[in-house]
């Protein structure tokens, strides 16, 4: 069974997509940590390190996830989990802005997968399974 | 402990001096009361929120504001001033920042620098914390409407004493609105306390001859949150904001979606309102209501979006709503540009203005909605009193400790998080899961029933699936969430 | 003279041979009957206008369509698709240009050329006659939804005949409802007998089995109609299409504006119309109703549009209208670009979907207003058979030109045009000059009272000033016109 | 007292702008020659000769304006009133236009005054006035 950390980095309390997230990905056979809404960096990365999870999906709804998220690839790595996989989905940026764009500023950032507004969740799960080689 | 009492002035004054020293900007000479005072009554009497209000209540025509706010000084003058002009509201907002609401002002501080230097605003909303009483002042005295601050802050003190002073005339917030759907672990003694000093100030300004106008935060998690709760909160904070000195209150409600349960949620919460705070003796309190356009995920389509827009504002105009908060066709991508915020007001204006002389006729089904929601919230009131041993603050904190009073999707841990929401047949919410809500058992019963209605036609059982295709449901164009996988439903359909 | 009767076949025939000759298209032999008949009945049951209707009206849910047309073929295909996909239209339409509604045949194909040559439509339809059933028949074969063509075209023998050879299901128009508005003049007793003959062929393809769907053009002028004179009109020429033997039509209503006598309209539309069917004895006759999105002048700005879309389609859904005919943001401005028009189908689609499971509630204000339409439509009703001695069709031509039915704004020369409508206190239309129509005194009095009543209020007279302030109101964001100039005003207001 | 003769040129049939224009310079003290909808370039300036009017309003609605009112002024000038002023307004093309462009189209055809959709008349009679010289 693999694990995912979940959660809302940053001073955002937007909770109804994560808590549809952690429903769902339970449902599908994830082992489901959820750090829940208000979690910064380290929150995620010290639950990852607990559970030794497999992948981290950031949820950012507010706007403010550009700021929220900066380093994080780098404090995965100074925590000993580089290798963990780095999702970030919600609606990370402030304002409606080329999805293309923000893409690539948050793969610079060391994210694996960028998700623009709306994602399906389901969508992102064909993605864990072939990141994860499920 | 808590009390629900018109906080002692001596003690308001002390604490008033710890605040002001929670950022460098509180030390400012504006914030003496004189000049406070001064600037205040300076507003003339249509840029005041609260006299505005009491015109709009009787012109029957539904006022329009929209949220906006950005993190440089200059550009958030700019964008308000578009949207007086391009976008006719009127009444304004600034939308605070979400690092100001959580109080980290240095967070904000590098956020102003970091839009600064990026040329694009980093923050969701304007830190008017930093700008202080002179930036205040200046966003107000740029333009020609009355300026409310819109936020979502646990503890808005400082913030509060801020906007009054720089001439802003009206607050929205409370404190169980902005804790319960804003805040994870903030506990609701200390939001109510904070609020309460919110509120005595604008009791102490209004012993001064100034109105200022409060409203407490109606639409709460804005996801599917049936009116009877959303109501009992805005009444509960109405009473305690009345209790400190306040008489000018709006109260709000988020639109569900069903057109009759709407108008009899707009229609009740006035009449609750108003119910109650005569009940406890508040008898010069001016209630006004707003209606928020729909709360929840809206659909990624921008036309599709001022649809939905034109339809909120029909449902507003029917139910008579004092004002309205608009939304924009950019609503599930991200903040709007300020030309996407102006086509959501304007598509608003249209239709409240078309509207005004007209209103939904009563009828039996709007009658039987209201008496539901009556009834619902009277349970829950009395239950929060009862627990409280008649004192309303106590009893809130009891409330929600117990799932009395019970919020869904809120991120709080102070609220029970154990009820269910769902629609029914035509769309009404309705609960699925009560866990301990104060509903008696006749209540709970109308509820299953309408729901096992719904789970008959679409062949399927009453579950948290059926919550999860109706938070989906309206972002994908329907309001009854249909059932998504075929596995959920039954053989024999 | 003309009569209310059944086409005789022969004489039918007879006719048919000369209008297939009245341009060069009429001589296709895709235009005999046997080739006619296997094209219709080709076409899928979800391509056919008549069978998708029934399935809506039983779904609840208000269908969409717009109107488009343009020039040259091509493009006019791919109008129509990019409705189809991008704007999620139900239904389609093919707008036929006004050259060819005035059978100016010669006139479109210089206007097809020219469309050509600047690589602009030149038109401001698609010119069906000269691109003949082939050119039809390429449009319905590119599309995956029913096709219908509107138009507004006195004489439309030979257009209909190649549109329904071409697979096209459904056709828009009437006796009167295509001439008062469209014409200045023409003869009624001519149009009457020329949508007879269009009629009496939809009959023919019923007696082979194809059920095809006809639709009497519902808002006339599109100005300040009284819904019992539209309702009239639409009912006359049900029962006209019945007696050739159409079995399924569409009646049609354009918004009015206020909201309980625009779902009143619904309602009695659908009620009467089936009433009167039954009451002649056309028991077979399946009945939809069409709600047509503001038909008047539209305000300049594209977000106001777009809000006034909005409002009209929770008007249409809310009265359960079975389909509703968009407008789009350009309306104020020419015939909209592609996107626009499928901006306005997905802001409609919003709406529609969104309250297929609600309706509005039944309420005395309601019930009183459908109670005063039905008396005035049977006002009108009687009299019109009183003047034909029984024959619904003498009885028209005599009304018309009497003055007991009148339209007000229309073009054309039989219209009386002594009529003058305005709003009362609460938007709702009502008329303030009667001329000669056939209302008894207690209905005039009720309108004459409604309109005191706002005359008092604004502090002026009643009279045409009032009309003209009403039929700008709505493009200036209000619905009951204000007196423009103060001389207007009594003193003591 | 000028007399202007006004109508709708054309296979148009949008009447409610005419009816309105006509009440309105009429209240305004001009002599108005109403040809109504439907009207032919011939109708137009046959009612001009026949009142000696001072000026042409040609409405347009419906789309065709563009190939409805070519050669007008040329025929004004054959049928020897060439100096009448020529307005035309309503929605004189087919779909929303660049105005500037539109304007100088129909200038171009020699028209005196081009509207733009939804002007309201009264500021055409501000023109009216200064180019009838009252
Ligand atoms: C409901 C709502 C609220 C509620 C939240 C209640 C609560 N506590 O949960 C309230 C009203 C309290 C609220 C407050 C605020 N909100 Co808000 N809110 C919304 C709204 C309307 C819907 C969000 C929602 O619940 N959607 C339904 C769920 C199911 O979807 P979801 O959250 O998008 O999550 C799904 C997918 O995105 C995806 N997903 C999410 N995360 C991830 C991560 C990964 C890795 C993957 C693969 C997928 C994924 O899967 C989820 C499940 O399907 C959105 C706009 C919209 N979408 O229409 C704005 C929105 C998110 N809010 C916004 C803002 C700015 C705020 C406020 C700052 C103030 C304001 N302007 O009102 C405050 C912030 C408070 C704070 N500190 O966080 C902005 C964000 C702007 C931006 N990014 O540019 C939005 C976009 C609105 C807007 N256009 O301005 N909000
Ligand atoms: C009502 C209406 C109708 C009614 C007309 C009833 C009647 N017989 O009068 C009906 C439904 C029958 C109709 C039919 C059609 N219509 Co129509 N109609 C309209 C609508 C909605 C309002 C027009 C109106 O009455 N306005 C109110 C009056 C008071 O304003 P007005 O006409 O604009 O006139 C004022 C000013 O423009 C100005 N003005 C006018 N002329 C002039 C001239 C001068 C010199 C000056 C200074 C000023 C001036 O002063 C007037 C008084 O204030 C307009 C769109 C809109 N404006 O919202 C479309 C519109 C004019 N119609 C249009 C079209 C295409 C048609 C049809 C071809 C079919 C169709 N698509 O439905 C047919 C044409 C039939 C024909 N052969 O002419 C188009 C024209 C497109 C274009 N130019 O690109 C429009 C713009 C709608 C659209 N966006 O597609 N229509």
């Amino acid at each position: 069974m693999k694990t995912i950390v979940i959660g809302v980095i940053g001073a955002d309390v937007h909770a109804v997509g994560n808590k549809i997230i952690e429903h769902v990905l339970t449902e599908q056979g994830y082992n489901v940590v959820n750090v829940g809404v208000l979690s910064t960096q380290e929150d995620f990365i010290h639950a990852a390190i607990e559970t030794d999870a497999d992948a981290i999906m950031v949820s950012s709804l507010y706007g403010h996830g550009e700021i929220d998220c900066k380093y994080m690839r780098e404090n995965c790595v100074e925590a000993g989990i580089g290798k963990v996989k780095l999702y970030v989905g919600g609606n990370i940026v402030v304002g409606k802005q080329d999805f293309k764009e923000v893409e690539q500023r948050f793969k610079k950032m060391g994210f694996d997968r960028v998700y623009p507004p709306g994602t399906n969740i389901e969508d992102a799960i064909a993605h864990l399974r072939e990141d994860l080689g499920e | 402990m808590i009390e629900n009492k018109k906080l002692d002035w001596d003690y308001f004054l002390k604490k008033r001096a710890q605040i002001l020293r929670q950022w460098e900007t509180g030390s400012s000479p504006l914030l003496d009361f004189e000049s406070a005072i001064e600037t205040l009554k300076n507003i003339p009497e249509d840029k005041n929120f609260a006299l505005k209000l009491r015109k709009a209540k009787a012109s029957g025509e539904t006022m329009i504001q929209p949220r906006a706010g950005v993190a440089v000084l200059d550009e958030h003058i700019a964008l308000l001033k578009y949207l007086q002009e391009v976008g006719e509201a009127d009444f304004l907002p600034s939308t605070i920042d979400s690092y100001t609401r959580q109080n980290r002002y240095q967070n904000a501080l590098d956020g102003i620098k970091e839009s600064e230097k990026m040329g694009r605003s980093m923050l969701n909303g304007f830190p008017a914390v930093n700008y202080g009483v002179e930036g205040c002042k200046k966003v107000i005295d740029a333009l020609n409407v009355p300026l409310q601050a819109r936020h979502g802050t646990p503890d808005a003190r400082l913030l509060t004493e801020i906007i009054h002073a720089a001439g802003w005339t009206s607050n929205e917030g409370g404190g169980i609105s902005y804790n319960i759907p804003y805040a994870k672990s903030i506990g609701l003694e200390d939001t109510i306390r904070y609020w309460q000093y919110c509120d005595r100030l604008v009791g102490f300004y209004a012993e001064q001859g100034i109105e200022l106008n409060r409203e407490p935060y109606g639409p709460l998690t804005g996801t599917l949150v049936p009116p009877s709760i959303s109501h009992t909160v805005a009444i509960i904070e109405a009473l305690l904001a009345a209790e400190q000195g306040v008489k000018n209150i709006t109260v709000g409600y988020g639109q569900g979606g069903n057109i009759v349960q709407d108008v009899a949620a707009l229609q009740t919460l006035d009449e609750l309102t108003n119910y109650y705070l005569k009940l406890f003796g508040y008898n010069d309190v001016f209630v006004t209501t707003v209606f928020h356009q729909w709360m929840g995920g809206f659909p990624a389509d921008e036309a599709k979006s001022v649809g939905l827009i034109g339809l909120a504002s029909t449902v507003a105009a029917l139910g008579k709503a004092t004002k309205m908060i608009t939304k924009s066709p950019h609503e599930s991508q991200g903040v709007p540009t300020k030309e996407a915020n102006a086509e959501g007001l304007r598509a608003s204006k249209m239709v409240t203005r078309l509207l005004k002389e007209q209103s939904m006729p009563s009828s039996t089904e709007l009658s039987t909605e209201k008496e539901l929601i009556k009834k619902e919230v009277n349970n829950l009131i009395y239950a929060t009193l009862n627990v409280g041993k008649g004192d309303l603050a106590k009893g809130v904190v009891k409330a929600f400790e117990m799932g009395l009073i019970d919020i869904p999707f809120a991120p709080s841990e102070m609220n029970a998080g154990k009820i269910l929401p769902a629609r029914d047949i035509d769309g009404k919410i309705r609960i699925l899961e009560f866990g301990n809500l104060a509903f008696d058992q006749e209540i709970k019963a109308l509820h299953k029933k309408a729901l096992e209605k719904r789970a008959e036609v679409e062949g399927r059982k009453v579950s948290f699936q059926m919550t999860i295709d109706d938070v989906y449901a309206v972002s994908q164009g329907v309001l009854v969430g249909k059932p998504r996988r075929k596995d959920e439903q039954n053989e024999n359909h």
